[in-house]
């Protein structure tokens, strides 16, 4: 077998591919035999670069020479030019727009610092189930210089100083919620960990326990520390058993090193962490919702105040934070709040780990700074939309966010920017959508889970949403009128109005940004009764095509409700006012003569 | 296992870890060991990880190819699961996608036997602190 | 008078799940948890056994039962089947799968085929969007399935 | 105390640091309306979940509305009760609630005393724009209670009720979202539950959701029989609270006008329970005093301290939660009881008619005297001693129903011989009542010297649980009382644990005892209403001519002419009782 001197990677991401990756690799195929060097070197192609935009991209190896907008017809000179006589193209190489400096490597290429992993910084690093590598990459010397180094009140202000806010959704000041915890006076308190990861569409928090279970341990103890609470409690779902296994794995190395149990790195502190299991409620990520689970109760929200902090689990004052906030403390603490501080917006420090989802085409989980816009995580990092569809909304923030547009891509994303575009944060799905998405239908979506999901204690939550979800009903099945829309308005604004909790608080926010940024398909549905992305039933017929068909009369016999009349061996069709919309005649016809229009 | 009682006490497990992987899995010099980790996540457990892991080890040793293969978190490349990590000695490491036992077998034969680079790379595109 | 009627090893079963978690009240999630596990659903003298271990009302267990959707009263089926209808599951086509599932098992969600082989439910995201739509039939999850595969995956367990 | 200033629809107030949107407004005469909060004011019964979301106002700088109940005053703050956007939420939550309520009104039970009817009233709804599907739940009647949750609103009173004050447990808030409703465990019928049938939801519940077994039909029917010999015994607290439900004002005594009444709608006699409570004192005080006396002699099978046992809910209470100790409390049986056993023997003999002829009709402040009737130890052939029990709202809707003006009936006096009683059988009708009644009984026959006192203040109150010592004649004897089957527990658990200090409890299952009873007229969370009615009870027993049951000449005459002596043989065939076991007993198979 020939040992290659050199690669070409070409990128296969769909993007790229449908503008031509795959001719580029035939042509720098056929022009290294040309060259007679097919033995020395290979073409290769990988998944997407995230740099669709720039595609096609041909990556050369060694050297890391990335070439932008590569033609097939552009086959031939790379090879002569780079791989022969090493020189680089210049007109095809990436040129920064911002420094308008000639790049020399992929590796110094602007995008990929548009991600950087500060709580992802060990998933997929390391093996979560051994604490050594977690030692190895640093792990619990932020503990031990808390304990050994720091009085508790000067951690606080470090984390005040970092601006870190919570990330599970509401965006609180984490440094400010552990101090007010600091300052009430209990002879117990208690940490927790919120990973009731419960949004439809997100698994940020899944992953990193995970992947980097310990990072969240040694935060929850420096939280305690800070607090002077000795006991922690992770309310983790009971859908992730392999979270709760590396959790488990986790907490029992931890106590084996004595970083978990009695007088810690020999500072006095004792800390200790217990699991305790979700059962499926969405609700329960709300912390008083959550406490009250933890206590062995059903998971309803009260009001706030009292918050948490002063009378949270068994009465005691409770720190509430989510997995990933956790994961950021250690860093913060090993690399300063300065640093950490730098990055993100004015108001929002930091990274923000989102789950991509939904119609693009790179799904996964990734990690950006906050202030990174929309329109680079969706087509620089996610890769553009699946199918080479156009791009029609992205939902943030899950059932409590809204679905925003193109109009909003260019907005930096973070907690205040979100909010004021009617969306929110939450904790970080993002769920992209394309043009066969019909909005009224996805806004539907998210109430029948918020119906699904409401506690049902405050009414404005339990019948507002119900009533909701059948308005939009209506609505989706041609039912709708213009009075149904004045309705949907002043039922959401009421219902956010006047919830007890932050899942009533939200829940419409579906339907209002909905009815604000696709106003016009609502329209359509109610006054045209059409569905543009043709995915509400209710509004389509069936209908036959007289040209093919053959007058078998297999739908006519098959139809339940008898609305196909015809001929035998003549053109059928398909009576409106009866017809169910079943579908039947379309699955028995042979002749593909059944349209759904 | 002794406890931890200070920062030197994390100092040295941070130095010995090289080591310590070693005792573990006898006596490999570092500077030879093909590492692979394998991409142990939700996803990538469903989409065949634990296929993967195992066919890398039994095959690895069946062929006389001395490696560590470990498991580890969520790469965050859902779109390509399952993911693996395969870092040969003094070199870049490589993350390959859609990893099956076929190609699984293709990454062993060709890229870590002969540094030969193969389809479904999977570009980092991140930055990690 | 209530009287609830269960087998003597599993009351004990019952009774040394609540010790195990010193019959504090607080737990009682994790004993439902641990309960379900060994039952498979948790039926009313389930719910009884553990009520009156730690010391809390029935009406109180069945609060909780009734108000976790994890805790199921039914028996399910020997595969269970449940859809993942989280958003990126939704939004590439689960209600479709769903239907398939449906229609091929012919029972509706909550409900076990006549046989009890089969039972078929929904869940909200299992994290594993990157497979959307997902489903999962005991601890095996499927990803990328579509309506087509339906009867396949279904046909997998018939010999089982 | 620290005090607190702010503002409430341009009105500057002054309260105490701690106190809620809602009274800080009352303080200026602003009343914002409310739905599931309820206070008990003074009695530690409170309902605050904040749900109902009816009450809520603007705060200034706070991004939604605050729920005036729940939410305390901070200083310099600026509230609106009534601005357009609080009046437009207000409906429409309003609207949602009743877009989930059945539309019955007309033929519902609560129609006219509903508190969401007359707030749906006040805020002036007049139709329901949010029409949808309701949520609806299968009807469930027990002897005492009927559920009717389609049109439960979820306000949680009867939950905090059943669990916190009574911990009974019987009801739990059930489901999630839109089928969430407050139920028994597995949607269970109450009689499958351990429901004591104290009506305490009853007496809480803001809609027709929980009532009231209405028994009024078969009376009537009883009456209009030309067979049947009718007859109806009314309990102390009756005439203390009737008058309310003819506007008469709390506390108003209508013993006169409630036997005329009675006259009017047919009894054929008009009898007071009362009596039949001079001869619980008989009974329980003698028993006390042979528990005591074999106790002090020595016998350490004596079991101390003896439990009272006139309240039906109690006896319900533990005989589910406490069945060991079944053989504490006393073997009378309660006063209703005791005039049905008496009434189908003794009066009927006299009478010379076929107990099977003779109707024992009882006017009750209670639920679980409903249930009690029907328990088989109270039946003779299938014949019960007692035939019906209407509650005191039961008799008032009775008494409109017949057309009867209340208010300008004439005072007339109860039927001889069951009509006689004495102040001590009075105040059985509030809580500390029993125990004084037989404190007074049972001091003269320990002591045989005359009571210096026949008032017994320290007795007397609304703590839910209070002690006293009452001196007989150098003996000690240390009491308990406790009201409210949350406050019973806590006394029960100490005797089951044998840390109990005391000789005598005695234990009234609704808060303030049988004033607050589960059948009397709702008092909506005004615990003034309670305090009057305890007034008017103590008032009445000042008033009487005797005032300890022994001195009753009817009860003298009666143990002469049937039974004999207290605790003989006939009075425990008539007058006593035994208890089961109703805890929930798991068989293994």
């Amino acid at each position: 077998m020939a040992k290659y001197r050199m690669h070409l990677l070409v990128c296969g991401g769909t993007t790229c591919r449908s503008s031509e990756s795959e001719s580029i690799r035939n042509a720098l195929e056929e022009s290294l035999e040309r060259n007679g060097l097919e033995n020395e070197v290979k073409v290769v192609s990988t998944g997407c670069f995230g740099f669709c935009d720039k595609g096609p991209i041909v990556k050369v190896i060694p050297g890391n020479t990335f070439y932008i907008h590569v033609k097939p017809e552009d086959a031939e000179e790379i090879v002569k030019e780079h791989v022969l006589n090493g020189r680089r193209v210049e007109r095809l190489l990436y040129l920064e727009p911002e420094k308008e400096l000639l790049a020399t490597g992929s590796k110094e290429i602007g995008f990929q610092k548009k991600q950087i992993r500060i709580a992802l910084r060990n998933c997929g690093f390391i093996d979560p189930e051994n604490i050594d590598e977690y030692i190895a990459r640093d792990g619990y010397v932020a503990l031990c210089r808390c304990l050994t180094e720091y009085t508790p009140q000067q951690v606080i202000e470090m984390i005040k100083k970092s601006g870190l806010r919570g990330r599970g959704g509401g965006g609180f000041p984490t440094g400010l919620k552990w101090e007010i915890t600091a300052k009430v006076k209990s002879d117990q308190k208690y940490v927790i960990c919120n990973a009731d990861e419960g949004d439809p569409g997100a698994f940020m928090d899944r992953s990193i326990l995970e992947g980097d279970p310990h990072s969240v341990i040694e935060a929850m103890a420096i939280n305690g520390y800070c607090t002077g609470a000795s006991k922690g409690l992770v309310y983790i779902r009971a859908e992730y058993p392999m979270a709760i296994k590396r959790l488990r794995i986790a907490i029992n190395q931890a106590k084996e090193y004595g970083l978990l149990g009695k007088n810690i790195f020999n500072s006095g502190f004792d800390f200790d962490i217990e699991l305790r299991y979700g059962a499926g409620a969405f609700v329960c990520g709300e912390e008083t919702a959550l406490i009250h689970s933890m206590e062995g109760k059903r998971g309803e929200p009260t009001f706030k105040p009292p918050f948490p902090s002063e009378h949270g689990f068994l009465g005691k004052p409770s720190n509430v934070n989510n997995v990933e906030t956790y994961a950021n403390i250690p860093v913060i603490i090993n690399k300063g709040p300065e640093w950490f501080a730098s990055i993100g917006t004015e108001k929002s420090k930091g990274t923000k780990v989102f789950a991509l989802a939904g119609k693009i085409n790179n799904v996964g989980l990734i990690e950006v700074p906050m202030g990174t816009t929309l329109r680079d995580v969706i087509f620089k990092i996610g890769g553009g939309i699946r199918g080479g569809k156009g791009f029609k909304a992205v939902q943030t923030g899950g059932p409590s966010g809204g679905c925003l547009t193109t109009r909003h891509l260019d907005t930096p994303i973070d907690y205040d920017n979100l909010l004021a575009a009617g969306s929110m944060m939450g904790s970080g799905g993002m769920i992209v959508m394309d043009e066969d998405d019909c909005m009224v239908s996805i806004a539907k979506f998210y109430l029948g889970f918020t119906v699904d999901e409401s506690c049902g204690k405050c009414s404005p939550c339990r019948i507002g949403n119900k009533r909701l979800y059948e308005i939009l009903d209506k609505i989706t099945k041609g039912e709708g009128t213009t009075e149904d829309l004045a309705k949907l308005k002043n039922l959401s604004e009421v219902i956010k109005d006047t919830s007890l909790c932050g899942l009533g608080q939200t829940s419409p926010n579906p339907v209002l940004s909905t009815l604000d940024n696709f106003w016009d398909e609502y329209v359509e549905h109610v006054i045209d009764k059409k569905c543009r992305a043709s995915s509400c039933k209710g509004l389509m017929k069936y209908v036959i095509d007289p040209e093919a068909c053959t007058g078998c009369t297999a739908c006519a016999r098959a139809c339940p409700v008898n609305a196909i009349s015809g001929e035998r061996k003549g053109p059928h069709t398909i009576n409106q006012e009866i017809c169910i919309k079943c579908g039947t005649c379309m699955e028995k016809c042979k002749f593909n003569a059944v349209l759904l229009q | 296992m002794s406890q931890i009682k200070s920062f030197e006490d994390l100092r040295k497990i941070k130095e010995d870890f090289g080591k310590r992987i070693q005792f573990r899995e006898k006596s490999f010099d570092p500077s030879k060991v093909v590492q692979i980790k394998v991409g142990f996540g939700t996803s990538g457990i469903a989409s065949g990880a634990k296929e993967v892991m195992t066919f890398l080890r039994d095959e690895l040793e069946k062929r006389n190819i001395e490696a560590v293969v470990t498991q580890t978190g969520d790469m965050g490349y859902s779109y390509a699961e399952p993911t693996i990590e395969v870092k040969l000695p003094g070199q870049e490491p490589i993350v390959f996608g859609k990893v099956n036992v076929r190609k699984a077998d293709e990454i062993i034969e060709r890229y870590i036997k002969n540094g030969e680079l193969i389809d479904g790379i999977i570009p980092v595109n991140y930055h990690t602190i | 008078m209530a009287v609830i009627k269960l087998p003597e090893s599993k009351v004990q079963q019952l009774k040394n799940i609540c010790k195990s978690f010193n019959n504090d009240k607080g737990e009682l999630i994790n004993v439902l948890h641990k309960a379900q596990e060994i039952f498979g659903y948790l039926p009313a003298e389930v719910q009884e056994v553990v009520a009156k271990e730690l010391n809390v009302s029935v009406a109180h267990v069945y609060g909780i039962v009734s108000f976790y959707s994890f805790f199921s009263m039914v028996p399910k089926g020997k595969f269970s089947i449940s859809i993942c209808l989280g958003t990126a599951c939704y939004v590439r086509g689960a209600e479709k799968v769903l239907d398939e599932f449906r229609k091929q098992l012919n029972i509706q969600v909550g409900e076990s085929t006549p046989d009890g082989r089969f039972s078929l439910s929904c869940l909200r995201c299992v994290g594993a969007c990157g497979l959307a739509p997902v489903v999962m039939i005991g601890e095996k999850v499927y990803g990328r399935v579509a309506p087509e595969d339906v009867k396949g995956i279904i046909n997998e367990y018939a010999n089982l | 105390m620290e005090l607190v200033k702010l503002t409430i629809d341009k009105k500057s107030v002054e309260v105490e640091k701690g106190t809620s949107i809602l009274n800080a407004a009352r303080k200026v005469g602003i009343e914002i309306p409310t739905l599931c909060y309820f206070n008990l004011e003074g009695m530690n019964i409170e309902n605050k979940p904040g749900g109902c979301r009816i009450c809520v106002v603007e705060v200034q700088g706070r991004r939604n509305l605050a729920p005036a109940c729940a939410t305390e005053v901070t200083e310099g703050m600026v509230v609106k009760t009534n601005s357009t956007r609080v009046l437009n939420a207000r409906r429409t939550v309003m609207e949602l609630i009743l877009s989930d309520h059945p539309f019955d009104c007309l033929v519902c039970p609560k129609s006219g005393n509903c508190e969401l009817q007359s707030l749906a009233h006040r805020l002036g709804i007049r139709d329901i724009p949010y029409q949808g599907e309701q949520s609806t739940y299968r009807k469930d009647t027990s002897p005492s209670i009927i559920r009717d949750v389609d049109k439960c609103i979820l306000c949680r009173r009867c939950e905090m009720m059943c669990n916190d004050i009574q911990t009974v447990g019987a009801l739990s808030a059930i489901n999630r979202g839109f089928m969430a409703v407050v139920a028994p465990a597995f949607e269970m019928n109450l009689e499958k539950s351990p429901c004591t049938y104290c009506g305490q939801c009853v007496a809480v519940c803001p809609t027709g959701a929980l009532t009231e077994v209405d028994n009024t039909r078969q009376v009537i029917s009883a009456l209009a029989d030309p067979t049947k010999t009718v007859i109806v015994q009314t309990a102390p607290a009756v005439r203390a609270a009737l008058g309310e439900e003819f506007g008469l004002e709390p506390g108003s005594l209508v013993t006169g006008k409630m036997v005329s009444a009675l006259r009017e709608l047919g009894f054929d006699y008009v009898f007071d329970t009362d009596f039949a409570a001079d001869l619980t004192i008989m009974e329980e005080g003698s028993e006390l005093l042979d528990r005591l006396t074999r106790y002090l002699s020595g016998d350490r099978n004596v079991r101390l301290p003896i439990l009272t046992s006139c309240c039906p809910a109690w006896v319900n209470f533990f005989e589910h939660n406490f069945p060991e100790l079944k053989d504490v409390p006393s073997t009378a049986r309660s006063p209703q009881q005791m005039f049905g056993s008496i009434a189908k023997t003794y009066f009927a003999k006299k009478l010379g008619i076929d107990r099977n002829n003779l109707v024992v009709v009882s006017i009750m402040p209670c639920l679980a005297k409903k249930y009690e009737c029907q328990r088989s130890e109270f039946l003779t052939d299938g014949n019960p001693d007692v035939d019906f029990s209407l509650s005191t709202r039961e008799l008032a809707n009775f008494i409109k129903l017949a057309n009867i003006d209340f208010n300008s009936l004439p005072e007339s006096d109860f039927d001889r011989p069951l009509g006689e009683s004495t102040g001590a059988a009075v105040i059985f009708g509030t809580t500390g009542g029993v125990i004084e009644a037989a404190v007074r009984t049972a001091y003269e026959l320990y002591t045989k010297k005359p009571l210096p006192r026949v008032d017994f203040e320290e007795l007397r109150g609304l703590e839910g649980v209070r002690a006293a010592t009452v001196n007989f004649d150098g003996l000690e004897l240390r009491i308990g009382i406790a009201h409210g089957l949350g406050n019973a527990r806590q006394l029960l658990e100490e005797v089951r644990d044998g840390k109990s200090q005391y000789h005598a409890i005695e234990i009234m299952a609704c808060p303030g005892g049988c004033i607050g009873g589960g059948g009397q007229p709702l008092h909506h969370g005004d615990a003034s209403i309670l305090k009057a009615r305890q007034k008017a009870l103590y008032e009445e027993d000042r008033n009487k001519a005797l005032r300890k049951s022994h001195e009753n000449p009817y009860i003298i005459q009666l143990y002469e002419e049937f039974l004999g002596q207290p605790l003989s043989e006939m009075s425990h065939h008539l007058l006593h009782t035994q208890y089961f076991d109703k805890s929930t007993q798991i068989v293994i198979e």
